[in-house]
């Protein structure tokens, strides 16, 4: 196992894209290589050992190399863009686009993570300790199809549409989630252990959203079907009781919203269905 | 003294691009307009109020007079020294201008976004994602039976549209006011809302849950809820049938639908619903687009880098993702490092604090007027007024393209944006080649 | 007197759209836009007559504009700006993604300012933009 | 600044019009034009063991306009996978399907071509089409306006005023600079605009009195009486739909009286998607071999194939309804225009699959009709781009042309059922290159009646392609291979005596002519017509008329093809 340290030197004032920071592309190569390879500064190219200070050494296989990247990194685009193994580990505030298209290995952020987090995802593991921005495990503009595979555990809270086009995999947030999580789904699951502003599933055909928290109602173009004690998220079970509906209607959906009964008591009225 | 009626005239205020206005002119001013709304009037004869009448440079904290040609070299090294510079507004001036604004943009090597970031933006989002039934606004007047004005309140906005193009024009199969239903969705009764035969009160960023409902209604799903967004079901399935009963329906959209909660995703569901409409009649949807020439923006740009805002530069070919390359969002990560407005004022329309960034970067304004952004500017070029002072192409709202015509020359020395334009992209590109 | 929860929303009014082609430097702009339109009852609650003035604030800030009772119908609750420079002083910059400020439906509290005074324009470009006189890393 | 003289010498040059078929030849250039004779000092290009043949031409390809813009507004996620960075001679731009202009004008040259036509502009928006062609650089072009659903010419056609609609017409084509008749789903735009779908050639049009066969015949005769160089271009009713290969050739047959001995008087236009037999999609056959059997007995006909491509494109084309219909059968996201008073559009982003039945069968008709027309003089190479696949695509399709074994390799991946059903595995005909000359320039060129373009015979414009590829080692048929790579990138392509990309380099941003034309009818004729539509005009339009004409000082560099009416 290797380890490489790469610590922000100096404010960034432009967009960096730091697209080419992943186990899979340093691996076998010497840190000064690294250390003088460009990427882009808003418009120009620079080395990015002026960027960095670089320590560690890196190894032969992505799998044995951890990428350790410290520093406030909120203005940096796309890094562990299409990472396929090893581990990196964000310290501080992420940018955007982390782990976009990854299809392995793990990436851990220690602070806020930005929008477009693990958008078209394919697999691997990415877990944010601080609050995400938007469209975490989206589709790109104009495409059909996100997440596609892999687990992303938000500790914090999340944004809006997150999983929106998910197609499948997991996505967990442990605090709260902004309007619209699991728009345009057709599946995979989304649980969100605290609250939603609303919209869950909105125009969904198919998958699983799990809201443990409140949200306020479900969308019109739902409908109940039953009150369930509990429900899996992958492999591990989660404690209701649930009222579960099924939609979204509007797109021939058999999606499945499952909105916690005790946080939820306006819901109450839902019950009615169930006699007779 | 020389006086010239000069009819056919193409009104620059708003999206409706109305081209039957009569202006007459005395001594090279407008004295006269006929057929105008008051937007519109009040531009005609006050174009020259708070003209800017020299270019300006900032030295220390006062803009000083200077002349075009310094000017343009001090905003070409500005432009050149840009590590990512981000070049917005355009939709006030001409397509000839903004293809020239686009080249400057590559050459470069920034950002350039126009207003529709922030009017129409999330309606381009949502045609991505779900395309659009759209057709030219004569279409609507000749056949159009059932008529939506959604979070517009065009008798404010786009005074003329309802007259020239919907529910009070005369067109082939609808000869009267009375042969059409108007049915408008606000969180006010504002003064179009007045005007409708139904008039649904939402409450405030509840429109998708409407729409929603609405498209259930018209599927003929049973809605659960007894009310969506204050709206009985009862009404909603009204509603839905007079959609489904029409010979042919039209649904305007403003700002009500892309600013309110959910933004793109309102539109995204306006699409789908008249989408599906489609199935069951003919139905049209439509954005009331704001500037005369927003439209133009979106397509001289779309057809140049593919995209129609929100574009970036800065790798030497286009990329496109709001939200990340858009205006306010660049600004407010503090990711620019100068700034080009043109035809625009975005200290004024920007939230606090994106606009105080742009502010706090070396900012450059071409514009006819003061306003609040020359203020703050670091380098002001006075320009022409497109469609008073210069010809210049621009597109409706609906894509019918117009040519702006000529009334009267511009002040003596004013130079039009393509020339400034132009003038800067030629003293960049020698910058760079001398290196 | 304590202040009121309101939904602010801004947007085009006619007003504003022929004041700003007569100039944005002009009173006939002033008068149009630095203003708020707010229910009748609700500036009965915050005690304020049609005409005097209020402030707005929101998370993002504050601002003081005329109070007045809206000729289009609005409802208890529903405050409404003409988009300027005083609207988007208290208006957010985070766009949800979008590239879209929230313009509408933004939660803000409403409470009488008789005594405080509007911020003419190029008042207020200073106090909020003052920045400007010393750009920093410049020059 | 065009280069004085040159001259390219020792090239096998394929120039049919001029009944040069690979022969070892030297051209000269001077202004731009093929002449006699070049000075000592004439730049040289020695061609030898290359193919030299003149500019390619393509008749149809949606590259412009307010459906193409849609089209790439609609689409991020197809410039996302094909972008150009800008180089020190060119623009960025994007790709795939739907290329920004600049693109266009640089790949189309990058191939060896130098003419395009966009064959659907809406003639209310066609300002906008002429600013996009203005925009794609190098290409000569032009743009046929939609007047197949136009209200005023079915009002005069169905009050059998034909005189009176030629004038229109003629109106129509100064005031759009447009270049030719485009008819579209002739009267089913304008039920359309109702949302409902018209079948028959023979089917009334509501509210108009008039029916499908009387717009193509009437168009047809206001064509002759004009004198147009090109024919009416055609893209018929029912197009899309099993069965409508019947519809095609009816639609032939409609004008089959008002034949002229000297050039085909109707064009069909991507007849692949026109030429399907068959009741149902389960059913779905070829009716290649009934349209080439028709074409090859009559001379009044010509058609370009439209063939698909496997793999993503956007589709876009002024029929409405069809467009409707692929979006409900692909449930794909669909965009509507509809334009008032004269037309519509329609855009569905597809995939064609060689998995799929009914692409494998479309895939096989396209290439049918090439092989089984025997006149290559009217049957011209085109994929409707980007309706059957972008035009880059070109290269493959010429290799299935000439080669067998590239069809065979092809075949062998389709879905079988569909590889049974085809008589394509069982046709042995290889293009030639001097065909192949023939079906992408001089055939074309000829159709549009462009006197200097697709030949190399003294006068004629200097555009011309050099291609890597010597047909006198190679044998087609045994390298397709080679036969895509030369194809793709000419290794040199001159346009107007000037050298504008070598071996896939573009040598600068220049622009090409623009052409459209202008048939003079009588002033009276004319007086009279502007008298009868400026009423009625304000009640049709939602604009002035005074703001409706293009003035040619519109266009950045015009050419103006005039022709003599016979009114």
């Amino acid at each position: 196992m290797s380890k490489v340290i790469l610590t922000l030197k100096r404010h960034i004032s432009a967009p960096v894209h730091l697209d080419t920071l992943t186990p899979d592309r340093v691996c076998g190569r010497k840190v000064t290589e690294l250390a003088n390879e460009e990427v882009w500064e808003g418009n120009r190219r620079i080395k990015i050992k002026t960027l960095f200070n670089i320590e560690g050494n890196i190894a032969d296989k992505p799998d044995d190399i951890a990428l350790e990247i410290i520093g406030d990194l909120s203005r940096t685009r796309s890094i562990g863009y299409k990472m396929t193994a090893g581990t990196l580990n964000i310290r501080g505030t992420g940018g955007l686009y982390i782990g976009e298209s990854m299809s392995g290995g793990n990436i851990i952020v220690e602070g806020d993570a930005g929008s477009w987090l693990g958008s078209n995802m394919r697999g691997g593991t990415i877990e944010v300790s601080g609050k995400t921005g938007n469209f975490v495990g989206a589709a790109s503009r104009g495409t059909t199809k996100g997440m596609m595979g892999g687990i992303i555990t938000l500790k914090g809270n999340a944004g809006n549409e997150v999983g929106a086009w998910m197609n499948s995999g997991t996505i967990r947030i442990l605090g709260n989630s902004e309007m619209a999580p699991g728009i345009h789904m057709t599946g995979g699951t989304i649980h969100i252990s605290g609250d939603c502003s609303g919209r869950a599933g909105a125009q969904m055909k198919g998958g699983k959203i799990i809201i443990s928290g409140n949200m306020q109602a479900p969308l019109p173009s739902f409908s109940f079907e039953e009150i369930r004690e509990q429900t899996k998220n992958e492999k591990d079970s989660v404690r209701g009781p649930f009222y579960v509906f099924s939609g979204d209607n509007n797109e021939d959906g058999n999606g499945k919203l499952f909105i916690n009964v005790e946080r939820n008591s306006q819901l109450k009225w839902y019950e009615k269905f169930l006699e007779g | 003294m020389t006086e010239e009626t000069i009819q056919s005239v193409v009104c620059t205020v708003c999206g409706c691009c109305c081209d039957h206005l009569e202006v007459k002119t005395k001594d090279n001013a407008i004295v006269n307009v006929k057929n105008a709304c008051a937007m519109s009037t009040s531009k005609m004869l006050g174009y020259m109020n708070e003209r800017l009448t020299q270019p300006k440079i900032r030295r220390g904290d006062k803009l000083s007079n200077s002349t075009y040609n310094q000017a343009v070299d001090s905003a070409a090294r500005i432009l050149a020294k840009s590590k990512s510079p981000l070049l917005y507004g355009w939709s006030l001036t001409s397509c000839e201008a903004i293809e020239v604004g686009v080249d400057l943009a590559e050459e470069t090597g920034g950002f350039i976004d126009n207003t529709t970031t922030t009017c129409h933006g999330p309606t381009v989002l949502g045609v991505q994602e779900i395309g659009e039934s759209s057709c030219t606004l004569g279409e609507i007047r000749h056949r159009a039976d059932l008529i939506f004005y959604w979070g517009a309140n065009p008798v404010h906005s786009h005074p003329l549209h309802m007259s020239r193009y919907s529910v009070l024009s005369k067109g082939r199969f609808r000869k009267s006011r009375s042969e059409r239903t108007l049915i408008v969705v606000d969180v006010r009764k504002t003064d179009t809302a007045k005007l409708a035969d139904v008039f649904v009160q939402i409450e405030p960023n509840r429109d998708y849950e409407l729409l929603s409902a609405i498209r259930a209604a018209v599927r003929g799903d049973e809605i659960e809820q007894d009310e969506v967004a204050g709206v009985p079901v009862e009404r909603i399935e009204e509603i839905a049938e007079k959609m489904i009963n029409c010979e042919f329906g039209a649904l305007f959209f403003g700002l009500g639908l892309t600013m309110s909660a959910g933004k793109s995703v309102n539109i995204d569901a306006a699409l789908s619903l008249v989408r599906e409409l489609n199935s069951k009649t003919k139905f049209v949807i439509m954005p009331m687009r704001g500037h005369f020439n927003v439209n133009g923006a979106n397509n001289v740009m779309t057809w140049l880098t593919g995209y129609p805002y929100a574009i970036d530069f800065t790798q030497g070919y286009p990329r496109y993702n709001p939200g990340e390359t858009s205006a306010v969002d660049l600004l407010a990560r503090e990711e620019c490092d100068s700034a080009l407005v043109v035809a625009s004022d975005p200290i004024s329309n920007f939230p606090l604090q994106a606009a105080q960034n742009l502010a706090s970067i070396p900012l450059m304004t071409i514009d006819p007027h003061e306003t609040p952004t020359t203020l703050c500017s670091d380098i002001v070029f006075p320009s022409t007024h497109v469609g008073i002072e210069d010809t210049g192409t621009v597109y409706r709202m609906d894509g019918v393209v117009l040519e702006t015509r000529k009334l009267v020359d511009p002040p003596k020395g004013i130079k039009s944006d393509v020339e400034i334009l132009r003038a800067i992209l030629k003293r960049l590109r020698t910058i760079r080649r001398l290196g | 007197m304590t202040g009121i929860q309101v939904t602010l929303l801004t947007g085009r009014s006619l007003g504003q759209g022929r004041a700003k082609e007569h100039g944005k430097l002009s009173e006939l702009y002033l008068q149009s836009v630095a203003c708020c339109e707010v229910d009748a009852e609700d500036l009965k609650t915050i005690g304020v007559t049609n005409g005097q003035n209020i402030r707005i604030t929101t998370e993002h800030g504050s601002v003081v504009v005329k109070g007045i009772v809206p000729t289009q119908t609005s409802r208890r609750g529903i405050a409404f700006m003409p988009y300027s420079l005083w609207a988007t002083q208290i208006s957010g910059s985070d766009t949800d993604g979008t590239g879209m400020p929230s313009y509408k439906g933004i939660p803000s509290v409403i409470e009488a300012a008789t005594e405080e005074k509007i911020l003419p324009l190029e008042e207020l470009v200073q106090k909020s933009f003052s920045r400007k006189t010393s750009k920093k890393g410049r020059k | 600044m065009m280069e004085k003289e040159l001259a390219v010498v020792n090239g096998l040059v394929f120039d049919p019009l001029n009944r040069i078929d690979g022969e070892k030849l030297d051209i000269f250039i001077r202004g731009g034009k093929i002449v006699e004779s070049v000075g000592k000092k004439a730049r040289i290009i020695n061609a030898s063991g290359k193919t030299v043949m003149p500019g390619g031409v393509d008749i149809h390809s949606h590259i412009a306009g307010s459906k193409v813009n849609s089209g790439r507004l609609l689409r991020p996620e197809d410039h996302r996978k094909d972008v150009e960075p800008r180089t020190r001679h060119t623009y960025s731009g994007v790709g795939y399907s739907i290329p920004s202009t600049r693109t266009t004008g640089y790949r189309y040259t990058k191939m060896g071509y130098t003419t395009v036509f966009e064959p659907a502009t809406p003639p209310l928006k066609t300002r906008h089409t002429h600013e996009e062609l203005d925009a794609t650089p190098i290409i000569d072009k032009g743009c046929f306006p939609l007047l197949g659903n136009n209200w005023f010419i079915m009002e005069y056609l169905s009050s059998g005023r034909v005189k009176e609609c030629a004038a229109y017409v003629a109106w129509m084509l100064k005031a759009t600079k447009g270049y030719a008749i485009k008819i579209v789903d002739p009267g089913g735009v304008e039920l359309w605009g109702w949302g409902k779908f018209l079948k028959g050639l023979d089917d009334p049009i509501a509210n108009f009195n008039i029916t499908p066969r009387e717009i193509i015949r009437g168009l047809c005769k206001v064509n002759k009486i004009l004198n147009l160089p090109h024919a009416i271009h055609v893209h018929t009713n029912n197009l899309g739909s099993p069965g409508n290969y019947r519809t095609t050739i009816e639609t032939m047959d409609a004008v089959r009286d008002l034949a002229d001995e000297k050039k085909p008087v109707i064009h069909i236009t991507h007849v692949q998607f026109t030429g399907f037999s068959g009741s149902s999609w389960l059913n779905l056959g070829s009716g290649a071999p009934e349209i080439a059997d028709y074409v090859n007995k009559h001379s009044h006909v010509s058609v370009d194939l439209g063939q698909v491509i496997f793999g993503d494109t956007t589709t876009m084309t002024a029929d409405g309804p069809f467009q409707y219909f692929l979006h409900k059968m692909s449930g794909n996201k669909w965009t509507n225009g509809d334009v008032e008073v004269e037309t519509g559009s329609g855009i569905v982003p597809f995939r064609y699959r060689r998995s799929n039945y009914v692409n494998a069968v479309q895939w096989g008709i396209g290439l049918e009709l090439a092989l089984l027309v025997k006149d290559p003089w009217r049957v011209f190479m085109t994929t409707d781009h980007p309706n059957g696949g972008p035009f880059t695509s070109y290269p493959k399709v010429i290799a299935w042309l000439m080669s067998k074994k590239a069809r065979e390799k092809t075949l062998s991946k389709i879905n079988k059922t569909a590889k049974k059903r085809l008589d394509l595995p069982s046709i042995e005909r290889e293009y030639t290159f001097g065909e192949i000359s023939t079906i992408t320039r001089a055939a074309p060129a000829e159709s549009l009646g462009l006197k200097n373009k697709g030949h190399l015979g003294l006068g004629a414009d200097a555009d011309i392609a050099v291609y890597d590829i010597d047909p006198s080692r190679t044998d087609p048929e045994q390298s397709p291979r080679v036969l895509r790579r030369a194809f793709k990138e000419a290794s040199y392509t001159i346009k107007t005596g000037k050298v504008v990309s070598k071996e896939g380099q573009i040598a600068g941003t220049s622009y090409g002519e623009t052409f459209y034309v202008e048939s003079i009818v009588s002033p009276s004729l004319e007086a009279d017509l502007l008298k009868e539509i400026t009423p009625k005009f304000k009640d049709y339009y939602t604009i002035e008329m005074d703001n409706y004409p293009i003035a040619e000082s519109f266009l950045k560099n015009p050419s103006r093809i005039p022709c003599k009416s016979e009114v």
